[in-house]
């Protein structure tokens, strides 16, 4: 059985239809791509999975459970997390906080607790830190724990993004153009650390537009073009794909 | 660690200096005893309790609320209340007045909390407003109208009735002192850092898996409870209290201290407290032009200090011991276990 | 963090220098006014009027051989500011205290007076309670709002109107007024009261309450709030060829009421203490032309002057007694009978009202003076 | 029904005002999301500076030259009050937080409140009578004071003009653009700067416009007098949908319209009660007012 899946989701904006009647089924362990011309509805896609738009009909099963329309904090809790493509992060607090930020939804204190600070607060408080410390330890930006987010680099803030996502303990994680802003150093950093991520055991969606780091990391390419699913398949297949070719590799490449 | 305990030392000595002063006021040969003093301290603790917990609201969550007067007011008009038509005393009407504030802001915020900034002050500018035509015009006969209720009996603690300025100074000082505590605990705990991601960014603090509404409901109710608690002291000091007590330019007083201070600052909290409420008795010897100098440095203030007089400063986090560098990606070998628990320090 | 303590004792310490030992010397008066605020414009005045009273005292070689000096402070109209302007006046060492002109005001600085043992004349707080609390050494120069309810009741009866309109605006006096006067009303059976309503200050557009009240149609207006309200009614009302018959409360009793309304004023009638002008004494008239020589205009109200009466009496107290608070109290109560006062023959009751039968009907005539009825 | 269509009237002119006072918030909101606290005292600094024309020149006489003339040197010193306010309390906060410049805007309100109290005195002041025409036209059953034609006739055209002038000239696109994106706006070539204070003297001078209409039609105008039209104004912009010309019109409009009927029908006591009330249901089914606001949060 797929980790997610997605029955018939359609969304439109106004009169334009942003993603029309997609129906996919993506599977866990797998690192998948998501790709297409600009304006394809893969953002869209994006929003309606993590929730932060609702779909118009059609259904999204995580797990074999239902999560249309569920708000976003509870699809992080049931493990799906995403980074953004414009960048969203807490600007001004330290990347350590940021990180911790993904930690919220796995701690238990509340008001009372924060107040009284019993015993399991603070060793939850302690375990949190050592987490977050770690998450910056594994995209490389531990020792920077202390600066503000805002002062780093692009490709180091997307980076921050993905630990940010990992911290939230996610089974499934949604990537929003990774590279993008990155010079090539960093993209192959990057490759790797995907896979990695991927040997964690954490499922990997991307929409990318480097083609060479699509091909070189995905097990399997989804490719939407005006809010419908023209191919999927193997990077191979897709390569070969006469309808991809005429519609986005084609036209651009 | 050392920061937190430093901190609490900083506190400790100026709340300490504080309680020195009505004793010492008179020793030093100050007109009446310090009377004028003492009364000005206690409006500026009063404005303090309520500016810290506008903080949580205003300073920590983002919530643009220019409304605080509100909570305030029904706090005040609940102790009130209680005390001269129920007979309770008016120290054990504490508790009450703040849910009942609490529950007036939960009503209020339920259907508008997830509107964006500016919509959000109007609303509860308007709820000040509401707030203060219902207590004119004397809504269920409670009110008293514009009279207000006058009558309020003394508070009395452990059997000793407070009856001086000096006495309403040590009650009123201490809950701010109280306050400085709880809030400070609650500024660096996981629910304080849930209020700052969601002013950062609420698109990505829910991303992050925080019920944004359900914690900006927490903190619109919880700043609200403490302000209806400040106006059972308030009815405590005044032993009258009436509509024009609680304007909208006392929101908006609240509001400029929050932000002048520095949101989320606590310590800029206390600073600009003293300045706006104790810079309107210093310029009383400008008489009819008072408030044109007040209004003024206002304005200077802001524009030589914009981020408050003593901006909010990032939290400290004792990290363990520091693992090896990792430059680029390879600190991935140190890898953490998915789950919580087991990321142990590497050193 | 460290800083914190520091600094605000730096921010405390202006307050400790401002309050400078008291040294003997001048006899002080303290006058408590609002000098900001929504009555600004009645402390102003309040300021100018019993500062040219001290003056020419002065001149005049003051009191008991030394010079008066007023002591002002400002109470922000409003309660909070009150108190602390009243704890200032304690400190600053007055044993008497003029003011002031809000009831609710007033309210807040009572009990900061009379624990100091302070002597407090009122002005312009006219609530009932005030002198309802047992405090010894409380006076005040005007009416209570229950005197004026009475007034305004019998004035009705006499004009004969059957069915009246009471319009107030949510002040707490223009409020107790109206309370009163249609208690009054209801009780004597003087005339049906067929609207009471509250209308919001400091609004400049009537016509939506105008038209209502039109629509219900009564045969007269009583109007128990302040003066510039009470123009913009006339006024409004004559735009919609609308005229019915308006009474209003000394709280109307201002030459700006006719300024706003103009010609609309005509025939608008009002009770209140008498006016200075028709108080026949040539000091009242002579103190109203040095007034008029000082400020080139009168005081805009009765209001000051009555805070000019009530320094006048302390003066007049501090002559017989001397400065100690509780002689001149005694002597309030007890021995001031008839003193010629600017707005007419003033006494105090055992509570520390004023006595006597303050109030007069006035009416506007067609050149916009204000004429008394007899 | 003609006590109703009376009270529509009545709304009708209240609201012109409101709406024109409405438009200097958002117009200034529009460029620098930012709520001009201090607008509110511009607008009674309008009916100071007409009256003090007035009798400076004794052109009580009345007559519209007399009035025209008025208008426009209020307009004219309102505006060049509003471009100092900008230079000096809010274009030194540009970049450092909404929340600063809202404090800063609340300092300069009381201020020009109290400068006012000083200048012009605290006692309430009159336009003199007899300057307007005081006839009364009667229109199924409702009479209409002249006065009240002429406020919202005028009020009416200066919205017009602006609209026009927003929405068919070069300047007005500039502005436009600088509402919906500072940074692209820049990057065209516009001098934003310039832009802002363009607002920030249309803005005011409207809001000094609505000042001495005021003064002309209700005789009275006092220092203080700026908080409640500001409030009620500011309120009919969100109600509109901030930073939304046309919104701040239909919200001026139809707030003061809620009042009058408010008053009529319910009570006199809580109609600025159930104005905010009303105010609130709608944000809570419209969150971005009735015509809605340009901007568009991109996740």
């Amino acid at each position: 059985m797929s980790l997610l899946s997605l029955r018939g989701l359609s969304k439109s904006f106004g009169g334009l239809v942003a993603v029309a009647h997609v129906s996919l089924e993506l599977e866990a362990d797998a690192v998948i791509g998501l790709i297409g011309p600009n304006g394809a509805g893969k953002t869209t896609l994006f929003n309606l999975i993590t929730g932060n738009q609702r779909p118009d009909s059609g259904g999204i099963f995580f797990d074999g459970r239902d999560i249309t329309g569920l708000p976003t904090h509870a699809v992080v809790r049931l493990g799906i997390a995403r980074t953004f493509q414009n960048i969203r992060l807490f600007q001004s607090m330290s990347l350590l906080e940021n990180v911790l930020a993904g930690r919220h939804c796995r701690l238990r204190a509340g008001l009372a607790a924060s107040l009284l600070r019993p015993p399991f607060q603070r060793r939850e408080e302690r375990q949190a830190v050592r987490r977050a410390r770690d998450e910056l330890a594994f995209v490389g930006l531990e020792e920077q724990r202390d600066k503000p987010a805002g002062g780093l680099s692009h490709g180091s803030q997307r980076l921050l993004e993905i630990a940010r996502a990992l911290a939230t303990d996610p089974r499934f994680l949604i990537l929003d153009e990774p590279a993008g802003g990155m010079n090539g150093q960093e993209t192959a950093a990057l490759m790797e650390l995907i896979a990695a991520i991927r040997s964690r055991g954490v499922s990997v969606l991307l929409i990318e537009h480097d083609m060479n780091l699509v091909m070189k990391v995905c097990r399997r390419i989804v490719v939407l073009e005006y809010g419908v699913v023209i191919a999927q398949g193997a990077p191979e297949h897709i390569k070969r794909d006469p309808a991809v070719i005429e519609a986005y590799l084609g036209s651009g490449e | 660690m050392i920061a937190a305990r430093r901190s609490l030392l900083s506190w400790s000595a100026f709340f300490a200096s504080l309680a020195a002063l009505p004793p010492l006021l008179p020793l030093l040969g100050v007109d009446g005893g310090g009377a004028v003093q003492i009364g000005v301290l206690n409006d500026i603790g009063i404005y303090l309790i309520l500016a810290l917990s506008l903080n949580i609201i205003l300073g920590h969550a983002g919530i643009f609320h220019m409304g605080h007067t509100a909570f305030f007011a029904v706090g005040a008009y609940a102790a009130a209340i209680l005390n001269t038509s129920c007979g309770w005393p008016i120290l054990s009407a504490l508790p009450v007045a703040g849910l009942l504030a609490a529950l007036l802001a939960f009503l209020v915020a339920v259907p508008v909390i997830r509107l964006r900034g500016d919509y959000l002050l109007v609303v509860t500018i308007g709820v000040v407003e509401i707030v203060r035509i219902c207590l004119v015009n004397n809504i269920f006969g409670l009110t008293g109208g514009a009279n207000g209720i006058a009558g309020i009996g003394r508070a009395v603690i452990l059997g000793r009735r407070l009856t001086t300025p000096a006495d309403i100074f040590y009650l009123i000082w201490s809950f701010a002192a109280l306050s400085v505590l709880l809030f400070s605990l609650l500024e660096n705990s996981r629910f304080g850092r849930a209020l700052n991601y969601i002013r950062e960014d609420e698109v990505a603090a829910a991303g992050c898996g925080i019920n944004t509404g359900r914690h900006k409901i927490q903190a619109f109710v919880l700043g609200a409870f403490w302000a209806g608690m400040a106006g059972t002291l308030f009815a405590v000091k005044t032993r009258l209290v009436d509509p024009e007590s609680f304007t909208f330019s006392e929101s908006v007083m609240l509001f400029a201290i929050v932000i002048l201070g520095g949101a989320g600052s606590m310590a800029g909290i206390v600073l600009g407290t003293f300045l706006l409420i104790g810079l309107q008795e210093i310029f009383r010897d400008f008489l009819e032009a008072r408030m044109l100098v007040f209004g003024a440095a206002m304005v200077a203030m802001m524009i030589f200090r914009p981020q408050g007089l003593l901006p909010a400063r990032a939290r400290r986090y004792d990290t363990g011991g520091r693992t090896g560098a990792s430059p680029g990606a390879a600190g991935r070998e140190k890898k953490p276990g998915p789950p919580a628990g087991n990321g142990a320090a590497g050193t | 963090m460290k800083k914190l303590p520091f600094l605000a004792l730096l921010t405390l310490l202006p307050f400790l220098a401002s309050a400078a030992p008291s040294l003997a010397g001048p006899v002080k008066i303290g006058l408590l006014a609002p000098l900001t605020g929504p009555f600004a414009s009645e402390g102003q005045d309040m300021k100018n009027l019993v500062s040219l009273l001290a003056e020419e005292l002065n001149r005049a070689g003051g009191v008991n051989g030394s010079p008066v000096e007023v002591v002002v402070e400002d109470d922000g109209s409003a309660p909070r500011s009150a108190a602390n302007a009243a704890n200032r006046l304690v400190a600053r060492g007055v044993p008497v205290v003029v003011g002031t002109y809000g009831s609710a005001v007033t309210e807040a600085s009572q009990e900061i007076f009379a624990e100091a043992g302070i002597v407090q004349i009122a002005t312009g707080s006219t609530a009932i309670r005030l002198t309802a609390k047992g405090l010894e050494r409380f006076f005040r120069t005007c009416p209570r709002d229950d005197e004026q309810g009475r007034v305004a009741a019998e004035t009705i009866a006499r004009l004969g109107f059957r069915n009246i309109a009471i319009l107030h605006d949510n002040s707490v006096y223009a409020k107790g007024l109206a309370e009163e006067s249609r208690e009054r009303i209801r009780r004597k059976g003087v005339a049906n009261v067929i609207f009471y309503d509250a209308l919001q200050p400091n609004e400049r557009d009537y016509s939506a309450i105008l038209t209502k009240l039109k629509g219900i149609g009564p045969e007269a207006i009583l109007f128990t709030g302040y003066y510039t309200e009470a123009g913009l009614l006339l006024r409004q009302m004559a735009e919609m060829r609308w005229s019915v018959p308006m009474i209003g409360g000394d709280a109307t009793n201002n030459v700006g009421l006719v300024e706003i309304a103009g010609k609309a004023a005509t025939g608008y009638r009002f009770i209140s203490p008498a006016l200075p002008a028709d108080i026949d004494t040539p000091a009242a008239r002579a103190f109203l032309a040095a007034y008029q020589a000082e400020y080139k205009t009168l005081p805009g109200s009765i209001w000051p002057v009555l805070a000019g009466d009530a320094f006048n009496v302390l003066v007049e107290a501090i002559k017989a007694r001397g400065t100690d608070p509780g002689a001149i109290a005694g002597y309030l109560h007890k021995e001031l009978r008839d003193f010629e006062g600017l707005t007419g023959k003033i006494s105090f009751d055992y509570s520390g009202d004023r006595v006597g039968d303050l109030y007069r009907l006035y009416e506007v005539d067609a050149e916009g003076r204000f004429v008394l009825v007899p | 029904m003609q006590e109703f269509l009376q009270q529509l009237i009545n709304g009708l002119a209240v609201g012109g005002l409101y709406a024109l006072i409405a438009l200097g918030y958002t117009m200034v909101y529009g460029v620098l999301k930012l709520i001009n606290f201090a607008h509110g005292e511009l607008f009674a600094l309008g009916a100071y500076l007409g009256l003090t024309l007035l009798t400076a020149l004794g052109l009580a006489g009345g007559g519209p030259a007399a009035v025209a003339l008025i208008l426009l040197f209020a307009m004219g010193l309102v505006a060049l009050a509003g471009y100092l306010l900008e230079r000096v309390a809010y274009r030194p906060l540009r970049g450092s937080g909404r929340l600063t410049a809202v404090v800063s805007a609340l300092g300069a309100s009381i201020f020009f409140q109290n400068a006012m109290m000083l200048v012009f005195g605290a006692k309430a002041r009159v336009y003199p009578g007899g300057i307007l025409s005081g006839e009364v036209f009667t229109l199924l059953g409702a009479q209409i004071p002249a006065t009240r034609i002429l406020l919202l006739a005028s009020s009416l055209l200066l919205m017009l003009l602006l609209y026009w002038f927003i929405h068919h000239t070069r300047t007005g696109a500039a502005v436009r653009a600088v509402s919906l994106d500072q940074g692209a706006a820049r990057l065209m070539g516009i001098d934003v700067n310039r832009v802002i204070s363009l607002v920030f003297l249309i803005g005011p001078a409207l809001g000094a416009a609505a000042g001495v209409m005021a003064g002309l039609l209700y005789g009275q105008i006092k220092y203080d007098m700026g908080v409640l039209y500001g409030l009620k104004a500011f309120t009919a912009a969100i109600l509109g949908g901030i930073g939304n010309i046309p919104g701040a019109m239909a919200g001026g409009i139809l707030l003061g319209v809620i009042e009058a009927l408010g008053a009529a029908y319910i009570s006199i006591a809580w109609k600025d009660a159930i104005a905010f009330c009303l105010l609130i249901l709608i944000l809570i089914f419209r969150p971005t007012g009735l015509l809605g606001e340009r901007t568009a949060d991109k996740v």
